[in-house]
């Protein structure tokens, strides 16, 4: 299951997605909005997206973590607009019959989903000043 | 021939707008776009420098040729997740 | 939190429990009662242990992993008794503020339970039989 | 003296029994322990090859010694999870 959601992302959801009683293995990461990241305190975290592109990009990498494991399950939820502290920006959930498999296909999907899914954040500290994040300047999350 | 160009995030900031339909000579290429961009904003110049060009929502390089009606976007470095 | 339980586990128990604002990353391994295991069918698994040590085990876990790394929450279930097909006999909890500690000490986690906490299990198939599964005659979940 | 013996799964199905008070002769070592069991229980002979020994819930080795009192657990290779 891949999505894009504006809503909270419940943790279920996504383990509902790769449920399979063939599945000995589920593996779930979940991205949340971090308080402090050194001296500098978000207050939450704003996501944009060119959707289309993303839905595909997510898709793609769906399907290539599929051909590289032998998964039963995968999905991905995004979440867009804002993100308060503590709350999920993003689910990643593999299930496999064994464990090795899910514990390779999860940092690889996430690891690729922050390298080509267009999707971009803005950080907005106490002060309501907000600024772009980029990789070569990380921001709040994970 | 025209495409559709569509920015996102500190691009769209600068620029003010969020899609665009640009009139192109064709054949044209990614490379000849990104020459005609800067032309026409050169206040994105910067930003530029860090963006990659997708053609119909697949990642692209300069060889890249562009097609009449095609959704050209400009992507800044992502930060996803 | 350490937990050793004879009722259902709920995967949101274990986010609960690791949750931090400080934290960008969690990660959680669900194991689950695989139904197929080559061509044996599973009924269900059947798991015992010895209270004490294997409290006494996983909290010894909980402490090296949070020395081992810059974690914020780690967090283990084990269920006892049955366990039919698709339910929950296991769930590892880790959080972090960014990704990398938690994909390491997730896997080390479950690896390390495997080695050293006192559970057993025996399948029962669906003949009704039963057998002691030995990690030299795996078994069927994760 | 005496310990607390406590067994597990294989090991308990095929004694019979979880809990046993068992008295030794002091002093003596896990070693020891070892070897007055399969004296007694002959039967478990093939599954003790394959167990460790706990001492007050803590893995040990041969060299351990018992103290009066303490649990002694005979752990069959572990399968959670």
């Amino acid at each position: 299951m891949i999505k894009l959601t504006e809503q909270p992302i419940q943790a279920q959801e996504a383990l509902d997605a790769i449920a399979d009683c063939n599945a000995g293995a589920n593996l779930l990461f979940v991205g949340t909005t971090r308080q402090w990241t050194g001296e500098q305190e978000t207050r939450e975290l704003k996501y944009e997206c060119y959707q289309e592109m993303a839905l595909k990009q997510m898709q793609q990498l769906h399907d290539q973590a599929m051909e590289k494991w032998p998964l039963l399950g995968v999905c991905m939820i995004h979440r867009l607009g804002s993100v308060p502290v503590g709350e999920t920006s993003i689910a990643v959930a593999v299930s496999s019959a064994h464990r090795q498999p899910a514990f390779q296909a999860g940092p690889w999907l996430i690891d690729r989903l922050k390298q080509v899914v267009p999707v971009w954040k803005q950080e907005i500290n106490q002060q309501g000043d907000s600024s772009w994040v980029h990789p070569v300047n990380p921001g709040a999350t994970s | 021939m025209k495409i559709n160009l569509v920015v996102f995030a500190g691009v769209k900031e600068v620029l003010g707008w969020e899609r665009l339909e640009i009139a192109l000579t064709a054949p044209a290429t990614v490379a000849d776009l990104k020459r005609q961009l800067l032309l026409t904003y050169p206040e994105i110049t910067d930003l530029m420098a860090h963006c990659v060009i997708s053609v119909d929502q697949e990642y692209s390089d300069d060889s890249t040729v562009l097609e009449e009606g095609c959704e050209v976007g400009v992507i800044p470095p992502v930060s996803g997740g």
